[in-house]
């Protein structure tokens, strides 16, 4: 099969959990990495290497310990400013999920009445919800792009989408449920035209596909360690340094500050500004040494892997009498997400069924309800690949669907 | 796993043909309660007659087999009964479900619901099984004038 | 001596890092726990196993590996209740440390002109920052407990502090840099009176002492992972139902919803309703092992051996010319945070020093600048002990305080 | 860990009895840093001459041995010379600090400022050895009437 990693058996070995059986001995397989990836055992190992050998505070701490976690802590933002290609590395401000890092922005991002925020109908609740909260705290409306039949942003009413008074355009870079690739660099260029500033949400992005902040032209990005075969507690907000410094700070507490008196406080630059208390230390290190772990790879490989992996699902599924799938049917146009409908058996009872030959999928609205709203339906199953995942796992799932059908007695 | 243990013929069998589907008048009280993980939803009206006794129970709701054939048993088990009887059914419908799978349910209490005995064993299809019942308690004390 | 863990050399066998040697290799001498505490063995396999044999996602995963995720993360909380003696479960939030934990209660607690909010001068910045902030935003004003030439709480002007108005009573258990364990009760009883809700900070009490919040009857109390021997990436706010209902949202976004539309979104019950996103899974599973780790040590038991711990530095600091300690010098007024000066030598060329002897202290203002303001002081020096920790460690202590002392030439 | 390497004699030295400490006048700029970790400040003053000789830095510096240290070697290095000579000592200081121990340090620049060398092996008294540096480099472009 074209496109498919060609060491596929070997990177398999590095994630232990894939050796895992599962409903009496069945062989585990695991279509549920949009939800969270598998760690290797690289993020492993480094992780509990600092949990036994250098745990300490950071940056307050001056001793051997202290010197060493701190190094071990700042050398994951290098890594995680390498990934991204940001021009700074103190552009890169860690948090707890994607989820936060998108709240940190819209929390502190100052709004007022008459403004508009813009963002889309497939957005994931992660990306909606915040925006909701801000027009509501300042006065500001929010609007969105809808979505086309085939799962596409409906771009033919952007001229009066983004017009003057749009002060933020929010938006998936991939979308979650219906798999589709955003033209996020051409919003973006849009959206820059009337003067709005540009938040991206990366979560399904970064894992799958190479992200360069400086070649996207947004102004935030924000993606989340855990599906990037990292630990959970651990998110990225990346944000040019001039967007990062007019925002006033988010959280306070400690090692955010400059100076603290009983009457007032003053803050550290950027990324300090942002990183009030103990900021998730062994995450970080975890959450390093998986995106060294994905470069290694290299994300065009993992991209092409996941293409070549989604146009055997789409096929396979295109197999499967009474199966409809929701977004693009071109695998090209979209990533390994790929979530559908199977006619006369609720998606709960799909993922029972498969769960019962081994076979983990997502079923419920993956967080994005009005998206599924838009299609008319409450919710689907949900197939989701990553680099692990092998052809032959797509079979099973395949039949698995029969098996469920024939179950369930539907034909 | 034992899936047959899960989709017992009954539950199957209500799934396939709820009983007092549908939403009818006249009612008291109408709730619409939602499972936030998957979207299921049920709405859900109460009609008591004045001597407490739950008079109807119809509903419409959209969801997985187990949540359709847990609100088909419940209308069947408290139609026609004195909300107080209806709500230690509703009791004892709860514990069975909270059990993990350990607890014994009285066939003479929950009658057709003692199918969903294998439910308590999937943690993560409790949810699907209570969302209706979860309604009509509420529902029911609404229709009572209690604060729900 | 008396109130010494009997079991501690078995205790430190639990902790990998206490075998491991630093400068030239001098054995670790880790006094600065205070900071971050290590963690042991138990701690670290549970995040282990979960990472290579159970990941997954919570809540929204029907599969085996989602199932057996969620009841590990679920059974922390479960766990964390019962440390804490909740009445319910659903009233532990994780949050990703103690800041957000405060900041999290001072973003959303309802303020407006006119309302006040007291703390007190020996509060850590993550707990006087938040509430500078909620009272600028809100025009509330901001007041405070001043602090005894030894280091304890002032009540003295309690009747003039606690009036009608003040919404807000925020304050430390015990003080991470004077050691100071505070009258919470009894301030949570007089903060009451007057309406007032009360949060505290146990970030150091919950270390150290049986933190049981209804005998403390406080409203919030909150505490961070990585001090009670978890890892970093979570903390706790533990809050009454009715205190937890009437605060809205913080962060919005995947799990904290009811149902979401475009239009608008509702929101789930507690305590899903404060945990948007993805929340801090692997790391629940290490601050449920943790936080049993410690109760089956018994929290007693610490405290007593911390008391003897403490009340040994306080006698061996008193034997050495030119220190002086700040904060109570009777060991069992105090938890094992002990700061101090050392005439004639900064703080930071004091743990320099140290740590070229393989020990591990603090030097700075411990994030607690105005504490060190009250006391004329710009930085100390801190050693902080735990469960681990041994009198041979504070003789270790001792006599690099006198050697830094003749490194400096001062007598 | 070599203990000496970071206490040259040369830094206790300027330690104990530290150049052009206090605050004098007159002054084009005055700065306040803080090293947030730790508390250590330094007040700051450069008075420039018309022709852009630095004619006079002064400071008051409350901090560990390294930082005042520092200050004094600072002072020396850059008090009669051309802003743009001292500006370049600052340079040379900076990379020599954020070094991690491998630059050379080249003395006819530096002079005392060599003694520094050790300090780039401790990345927590890096930032103590910069504090008094970035302090003039900040006073000194506010006295120049560049924005800093
Ligand atoms: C008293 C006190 N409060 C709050 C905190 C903040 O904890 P964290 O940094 O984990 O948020 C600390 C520790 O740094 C502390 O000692
Ligand atoms: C597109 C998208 N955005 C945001 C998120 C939120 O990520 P997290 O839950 O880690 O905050 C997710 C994943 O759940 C996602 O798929």
């Amino acid at each position: 099969m074209d496109g498919l990693l060609s060491d596929l058996e070997v990177i398999r070995k590095d994630f232990p959990i894939l050796g895992r059986t599962v409903a009496n001995d069945l062989p585990l397989v695991y279509l549920d990495s949009a939800n969270t990836s598998q760690k290797p055992q690289v993020v492993i190992d480094a992780m509990v290497d600092h949990l036994e050998n250098h745990n300490a505070n950071i940056a307050r701490a001056m001793h051997t310990l202290g010197a060493e976690s701190t190094e071990a802590f700042e050398a994951a933002r290098d890594k995680v400013a390498a990934f991204l290609n940001a021009p700074s590395r103190d552009e890169v401000i860690f948090t707890k999920n994607a989820t936060e890092a998108l709240n940190l922005v819209a929390r502190t991002f100052p709004l007022g009445p008459g403004d508009r925020v813009v963002i889309t109908e497939m957005e994931h609740h992660s990306n909606i919800v915040p925006w909701q909260l801000a027009c509501e705290r300042s006065g500001a409306s929010l609007s969105w792009f809808g979505l086309t039949d085939d799962g596409q942003l409906d771009l033919s009413n952007i001229d009066s989408l983004l017009v003057p008074g749009v002060k933020v355009v929010a938006l998936t870079w991939v979308s979650n449920m219906l798999g589709t690739i955003n033209p996020v660099a051409e919003i973006a260029r849009r959206a820059h035209e009337i003067g709005a500033v540009v938040v991206l949400d990366a979560s399904q992005a970064a894992p799958q596909l190479p992200v360069d902040v400086q070649a996207v032209g947004a102004d935030f990005v924000a993606f989340t360690g855990h599906k990037v075969v990292g630990p959970t507690g651990i998110g990225v907000l990346w944000g040019r340094t001039e967007a990062l410094d007019a925002l006033p700070p988010f959280l306070g507490g400690g090692e955010m500050i400059a100076t603290v008196s009983m009457e007032k406080s003053t803050w550290a630059p950027i990324p300090h500004k942002f990183e009030a208390g103990t900021p998730p230390i062994v995450e970080a290190v975890g959450l390093g040494a998986a995106v060294e772990y994905l470069s290694h790879v290299g994300l065009d490989r993992i991209h092409a892997h996941e293409q070549a992996i989604t146009r055997y699902l789409l096929d396979g599924l295109a197999s499967v009498g009474g199966v409809s799938v929701l977004g693009p049917l071109d695998a090209s146009l979209r990533g390994g997400a790929v979530s559908f409908e199977l006619a006369g058996v609720h998606p709960h009872d799909v993922a029972q069924l498969l769960d019962s030959r081994g076979i983990a999928v997502r079923a419920g609205h993956h967080c994005a309800k009005p998206a599924h709203k838009r299609f008319g339906v409450q919710s689907t199953t949900r197939a989701s690949s990553y680099l692990y995942t092998t052809p032959a796992e797509i079979d099973a799932l395949i039949d698995g669907l029969e098996y469920t059908k024939s179950y369930f007695k539907v034909s | 796993m034992d899936l047959d243990a899960l989709y017992q013929e009954i539950i199957l069998d209500h799934y396939r043909s709820p009983h007092h589907a549908g939403l009818r008048e006249p009612f008291e009280s109408e709730v619409h309660h939602v499972n936030p993980t998957c979207g299921d939803e049920v709405t859900l009206r109460v009609h008591l007659a004045a001597d407490g006794t739950v008079e109807d129970v119809s509903y419409a709701a959209e969801g997985c087999s187990i949540s359709q054939a847990s609100a088909s048993v419940m209308t069947d088990l408290v139609i026609g009964r004195p909300l107080d009887a209806a709500l230690e059914t509703h009791a004892a419908f709860l514990e069975l479900m909270q059990g993990k799978g350990q607890v014994v349910p009285d066939e003479d209490v929950l009658e057709d619901g003692i199918a969903f005995a294998g439910v308590a064993k999937f943690p993560a299809r409790v949810k699907c099984a209570l969302l209706s019942w979860m309604a009509f308690k509420d529902a029911a004390l609404q229709a009572q004038g209690e604060p729900s």
